[in-house]
């Protein structure tokens, strides 16, 4: 029983899931579980930097764009192959993400947090008007990807990449948040100062978190590139931040479990939200302040508390911490957390 | 020489926008270190708010600003309520601003909702006649000039608001360091609360004034704020005095830049300003040096 | 006796009001050093200093032979000097085993490769670490929290972990920013012992800046005395109490206040 | 590890269960997909919230106002519409998803919609793999339809024939210089590009080509650039609002050359309004899709039709691209006949010709297989003695 409900039950139901839909399902749902896939991907790569790390940067929807952007101009301009300008993408974004620690290191809350923003607004200018080597606002449509000799189509192709992306993303994503650098981000996010003080390299690690998050967003940009066979600036905007946002907080902040379950869930939510004609701008919106609000460990918090078998090794600032019984028995209190000196 | 006048002069203008959309955010920062991103949404629905009192109502202009801004007083002790009070308990910055922006989109989202039905961009009557006048050589819209006096009359009430009323001068008391004023008796929670209610009403009067030039739009909100915000920065987010010469600074700018290097410097400049000043002089103009938490 | 940690003609100034003015100071090997003063003395600044989170406006700081200043307060700590805050920086958002791992980060040799992987070796340092961490937890006796989140201990236990996690890795010098405040008076005897049971088992050099001077006469074997920035005595514990320029300092300090 | 192996097969067996019910509907019929004896389900899309909106959700209340009228009147040969609206976001992940699910999930007969010119491209090659009739009734880009794709029309003049008209409406005026100001977002793109096109063709030069934002609060610069250049007549690749700033910004130094719109500012009188300067508008011509203004006694039927469905809207151009590409549709519904298939609906879109609808400036015709640009009319407005009148 306990197995049935744990984390690796999940995980497996999941991605069993996801791995035969493409045989039973209409195209609707196959496309739609493409894009879960997709915000798996995204919602991991954001949560190793805000949620781990601590750094509320707002441009990984820019990131998003540069993964897709690059790879999609690589094979326009200069008929790459898919498998070679693809990861190729992957790197720009990567980079663009490592360019944005070098702020970070100076920067911190609001100031990070409204420098990449005016830096994703930036990166969606030069997406409208680069026109000679963006194509300009109106988007490009990329070559079409073959998978020969394989016998699968592009999309077919696209989805089971994005699989095996996301699966394996998964797992780096939690081996290394279960290793020194795990602690490490978390350190920054708790205390910088004291992490400095034992020795933890800020910037190697700031600039480190902002690459696994950049090369997290530029795979899913590689691969929305192939998904969609078109790529415009239109789908890297504000909205799509906040969406990101949203899939972290919605599956729980500093948790790699919580960002399969806010990236999976935060598909479902959307394709429901049209589904009912509901305003995107006041789901999302609301969901965000909601979660932050009343539940701001995420979904992951209530499985954890109801199903045997969740536990994950670093876990969230707020971890329920605050319902357990204080264990000092000294007649000291508690101290409030401060935000430093 | 022609075009340089006409630059400078609606940059100040427009500069007088953005000064106002900052002084909010700053008077907001410097009580409770948070940028108010919903900002831009207060702007929206004060502008929202009087034209239904004045065009769909029919009420008095003075009437439908005055109760546009209590509105907005209103809206931004919601924003404290629901967004800043609960979440500063906690301590958390990255929370406070999470739920900030998405109060934002859900204030979009409402707007359209209620006025979206009524078209694109909703015209707000001016105040004075619509038609051009020469001033000092150049021609002006006259509401240009209205804005322009009324932004400089909002910036001395305020001002003295702070010099010389109670509430002022607690949340001066409270921005300038918020132990001691928590320690002398102030209650700091209500103190918070006035803040945002007076930050954002200063946006519903920058709306009120600005709609005929503006016009009305759900997602007018963003663009001041990024723009208001560039000017705070410039300023050094925590200087009244700099928020009102970033805005200047950001309009002429902008200006500039658009009639001398190219057109579309008009959008980007903003941005670029912000990433310029965060890296190389991130205490801005104005700005108290080491207060910033790194 | 050489000294484990030096100080020469150090200066800083905030926006022109002079914190610390040519302080120089040795600080014995092996020993524990009260650094004392009132309010203002600048007594938190010369520990950033130490430890290079401001860094000097004039003068030099070394530890053993080693120069310190320029460096990073992580290539600092990675030389073997660590501190405490007065505040209480444990990471919230681990447990206090992992906090303890986390004082262990210098001993980590595998990048994100050998996390990603889990090779051999990472999982053998991993192991290697959580072993050492139990190790110290239970030195200071706290082995049942190793579990607990960080945010769930008492003040006063927090800052025995803490200190325990600047002990963990090799400490050569460690710099104690007010270890017992906030602390009852039960807790400040347990620390008095430990610091003693640190300093005799372990031969780290421990630099203490400390309000409550009962603790430090009774536990340090040296004692520097900073008044206004300046260093206005030195000696061991009898010495300094005696010493009428500090009891001026004080009163004086007092009468003012 | 063998708590987890039973899991695994748990696992995949509760996968292939759900996948093979919903494998287990079939997509039969294609051809007759989405009609019932008495419903006839069509499917739209487009953004419902988000700066564009309004190409979106309006027109999609344009659209249900018609079906609403033909389904009082009895419906298509005794078949109620039923429109199925699907939210876009205005992104081409959006489209794609949405016309997967209209026409895989939702299974609708026919779309009518598409808004935004970059998202409803996108969706073209999904639109043709499931061959569902589509017409196209907001988004304005000409590869959506050209070259023509069997099951694509065009009810919304796309954006090379306005591009065109633009040009030469200026000429027609005798303007020697030409100059261009536009916004850089896809929709303006759309146009920019055979504008630049046709002006070569013509062996024009456009003395200056300036960029304005959609929400610039003033446009300053730009006026001064396109006084500095002497040109005589402007070409606006502009959305409302900026036109209203541009206009009002020269009028400010003191510049009025001949101002040539297009549809996004269709609704004259409104543009009054929000140029909010007398006179201002006396050189002023603009392109509309529709024949009429809003609040035209022609349009009062539309007018309390949309009020009883949506008492929050005031009738819209928007709305009235709705009505009229809803009343081709309808048409073609009609002429298909009661045995209703997809081909038929296709015969009957590619056969309409000189069709009057209540709203559109000129007659429709779809040149089936030459072109499914079946709105090849611009209609121009102008202020004649103050009074908005529609010209040549």
């Amino acid at each position: 029983m306990r197995a049935l409900l744990g984390k690796k039950a999940f995980l497996v139901l999941l991605f069993g899931t996801l791995l035969l839909l493409p045989f039973g399902a209409n195209k609707y749902y196959v496309f739609a579980a493409n894009l879960v896939m997709l915000y798996i991907i995204l919602a991991l790569g954001l949560n190793l930097l805000i949620g781990f790390a601590g750094q509320l940067a707002f441009a990984n929807a820019a990131m998003y764009g540069i993964g897709a952007y690059g790879t999609g101009l690589l094979m326009k301009h200069f008929a790459l192959p898919y498998w070679l300008s693809a990861p190729a993408g992957v790197v720009i974004a990567m980079a663009a993400g490592t360019l944005l620690a070098l702020p970070a290191l100076r920067l911190s809350g609001i100031y990070l947090a409204l420098t990449t923003l005016a830096f994703a607004q930036f990166t969606f200018w030069v997406m409208t008007h680069w026109t000679s080597v963006t194509f300009g606002a109106g988007g490009f449509v990329p070559p079409p990807i073959d998978f020969a000799p394989l016998p699968i189509n592009q999309e077919q192709g696209i989805y089971y990449l994005s699989w095996v992306a996301a699966l394996l993303l998964y797992i780096v994503a939690k081996n290394a948040m279960e290793s020194p650098i795990g602690r490490a981000f978390v350190a920054i996010r708790d205390r910088d100062v004291a992490a400095q003080s034992l020795g933890v390299d800020l910037f190697r690690y700031k600039a480190l978190a902002f690459a696994m998050s950049g090369f997290y967003a530029g795979v899913a940009g590689a691969l929305y590139c192939g998904m969609l066979g078109f790529v415009g600036p239109e789908s890297f905007d504000l909205l799509q931040m906040v969406m990101h946002k949203g899939a972290v907080v919605l599956g729980g902040m500093g948790s790699v479990l919580g960002a399969v379950i806010g990236g999976t869930l935060l598909t479902v939510i959307l394709e429901l939200v049209k589904e009912f004609k509901f305003s995107i701008e006041i789901a999302f919106g609301g969901l965000l302040m909601l979660f932050v609000l009343f539940q701001p460990t995420g979904l992951v918090v209530f499985v954890k508390r109801w199903l045997p078998g969740w536990e994950e090794r670093l876990h969230h600032a707020e971890d329920d911490g605050a319902e357990r019984a204080p264990v000092a028995a000294d007649g000291e209190s508690r101290p409030q957390t401060q935000a430093g000196d | 020489m022609e075009m340089f006048s006409y630059l400078l002069a609606t940059g100040i203008s427009t500069g007088a926008l953005y000064a106002l959309v900052a002084l909010g955010i700053v008077v907001i920062y410097k009580a409770t270190e948070v940028v108010n991103f919903a900002h831009g949404e207060m702007f929206m629905l004060g502008g929202f708010l009087a034209y239904t009192f004045h065009v769909m109502l029919g009420w008095p202009y003075v009437l439908s600003l005055i109760l546009a801004v209590l509105a907005a007083f209103g809206l931004g002790i919601l924003v404290d309520r629901i967004a800043f009070r609960p979440l500063m308990q906690r301590q958390s910055l990255v929370s406070v601003l999470l739920a900030m922006v998405g109060l934002s989109f859900v204030l979009k989202g409402v707007a359209r909702h209620l006025w979206g039905g009524k078209g694109d961009y909703i015209p707000f009557p001016p105040l004075v006649s619509p038609e051009p006048i020469m001033f000092g050589g150049i021609m002006v819209m006259s509401q240009q000039l209205v804005v322009l006096g009324a932004a400089a009359v909002v910036m001395i009430v305020f001002a003295l608001f702070f010099k010389l009323t109670r509430a002022g001068r607690f949340m001066q008391a409270t921005a300038d360091n918020p132990k001691a004023a928590k320690l002398v008796g102030l209650r700091i929670d209500r103190v918070y609360m006035y803040t945002f209610g007076v930050g954002s009403a200063v946006a519903a009067a920058a709306a009120v004034l600005m709609a005929p030039l503006t016009l009305l739009y759900p997602d007018i909100g963003f663009m001041l704020f990024i723009k208001g915000f560039a000017a705070a920065v410039l300023g050094g987010l925590t200087s009244i005095v700099g928020a009102v010469v970033g805005g200047f600074l950001i309009g002429i700018i902008e200006q500039l830049s658009a009639g001398y290097i190219h057109t579309s410097m008009q959008e980007v400049a903003a941005f670029i300003v912000i990433m310029v000043v965060m890296v190389l002089i991130p205490t801005g103009l104005f700005g108290r040096r080491g207060m910033r938490r790194v | 006796m050489s000294a484990a940690l030096r100080i020469e003609n150090v200066s800083v100034s905030f926006g022109g009001v002079s914190a610390l003015d040519e302080v120089s100071a040795d600080f014995p090997q092996g020993k524990i050093i009260g650094i004392i003063g009132p309010n203002g003395a600048g007594k938190t600044t010369l520990l950033n200093v130490i430890c290079q989170m401001s860094p000097p406006d004039k003068g030099e700081v070394f530890l053993g032979e080693r120069r310190l200043t320029g460096m990073k307060p992580n290539q600092v700590a990675a030389l073997g000097l660590r501190r405490t805050f007065q505040a209480s920086q444990l990471f919230a958002g681990m447990t206090v085993l992992e906090n303890m791992m986390t004082g262990l980060h210098l001993m980590s040799t595998t990048g994100l490769f050998g996390a990603v992987f889990r090779t051999r070796r990472m999982r053998d340092e991993e192991a290697e670490m959580r072993r050492r961490a139990m190790e110290a937890l239970d030195y200071v006796g706290f082995a049942h929290f190793a579990h607990r989140p960080g945010n769930a201990l008492s003040f006063g236990q927090q800052r025995i972990v803490e200190i325990a996690r600047t002990l963990i890795y090799e400490p050569k010098v460690v710099l104690l920013d007010e270890p017992a405040v906030g602390l009852s008076v039960n807790r400040v005897a347990e620390l008095d012992a430990l610091l003693r049971r640190i300093r005799d088992e372990r031969g780290v050099t421990l630099v203490m800046i400390e309000h409550v001077i009962r603790l430090v006469m009774e536990v340090s074997d040296h004692i520097v005395v900073l008044s206004s920035g300046r260093k206005i005595a030195e000696g061991d514990p009898s010495a300094v109490r005696n010493d009428p320029t500090v009891v001026e300092a004080y009163l004086g300090h007092q009468a003012h206040a | 590890m063998r708590g987890t192996r039973h899991v695994l097969a748990a696992a995949l067996a509760s996968a292939l269960a759900v996948g093979t019910y919903s494998g287990s509907v079939t997509a039969q019929g294609e051809q007759t997909q989405g009609i019932s004896d008495t419903e006839i389900h069509i499917g739209a899309f487009g953004p419902f919230a988000g700066p564009v909106y309004l190409y979106g959700k309006l027109v999609m209340n344009g659209v249900e106002a018609v079906f609403d009228k033909a389904n009082a009147d009895g419906g298509v040969h005794g078949r109620k519409l039923v429109l199925v609206r699907e939210d876009d976001n205005c992104k081409p992940e959006g489209s794609i998803a949405a016309v997967k699910k209209l026409a895989y999930d939702e299974k609708v007969f026919a779309i009518i919609g598409g808004a935004c010119s970059n998202a409803t491209l996108a969706a073209v090659p999904e639109l043709e793999k499931a061959g569902i009739p589509m017409v196209i009734n907001s988004a304005v880009a000409d590869a959506i339809t050209d070259p023509p794709k069997p099951n694509i029309f065009s009810t919304q003049l796309t954006s090379s024939i306005e591009s065109r008209a633009q040009l030469n409406y200026a000429l027609d005026q005798g303007a020697k210089k030409i100059a261009l100001v536009r916004m850089t977002d896809a929709w303006a793109m759309a146009r920019y590009n055979p504008l630049i096109e046709y002006a070569k063709e013509k062996g024009i030069e456009f003395v200056a080509d300036v960029e304005l934002q959609i929400d610039a609060p003033d446009a300053t610069p730009q006026a001064l650039k396109l006084k500095a250049s002497g040109a005589d007549a402007i070409v606006m690749v502009l959305y409302a609002k900026p036109g209203a700033v541009m206009i009002r910004d020269a009028l400010k130094i003191g510049y009025n050359p001949i101002w040539v719109g297009q549809t996004a500012i269709n609704d004259f009188a409104a543009f009054e309004k929000q140029v909010g300067i007398p006179d201002a508008l006396k050189n002023f011509a603009t392109i509309s899709a529709v024949a009429f203004q809003p609040t035209d006694p022609e349009m009062k039927p539309w007018t309390d039709r949309l009020k009883s469905l949506f008492p929050n809207d005031e009738l819209s151009t928007f709305n009235m691209n709705g009505i009229g590409s809803a009343q081709v549709l309808v048409e073609a519904l009609k002429r298909a006949g009661k045995d209703l298939t997809r081909d038929k609906l296709l015969a009957a879109l590619g056969s309409i010709k000189d069709f009057q609808t209540d709203v559109y400036a000129g007659s429709i015709t779809c040149d089936a297989p030459r072109s499914h640009q079946c709105n090849q009319n611009p209609g121009w407005l102008a202020l004649r003695d103050g009074k908005i009148v529609r010209i040549k």
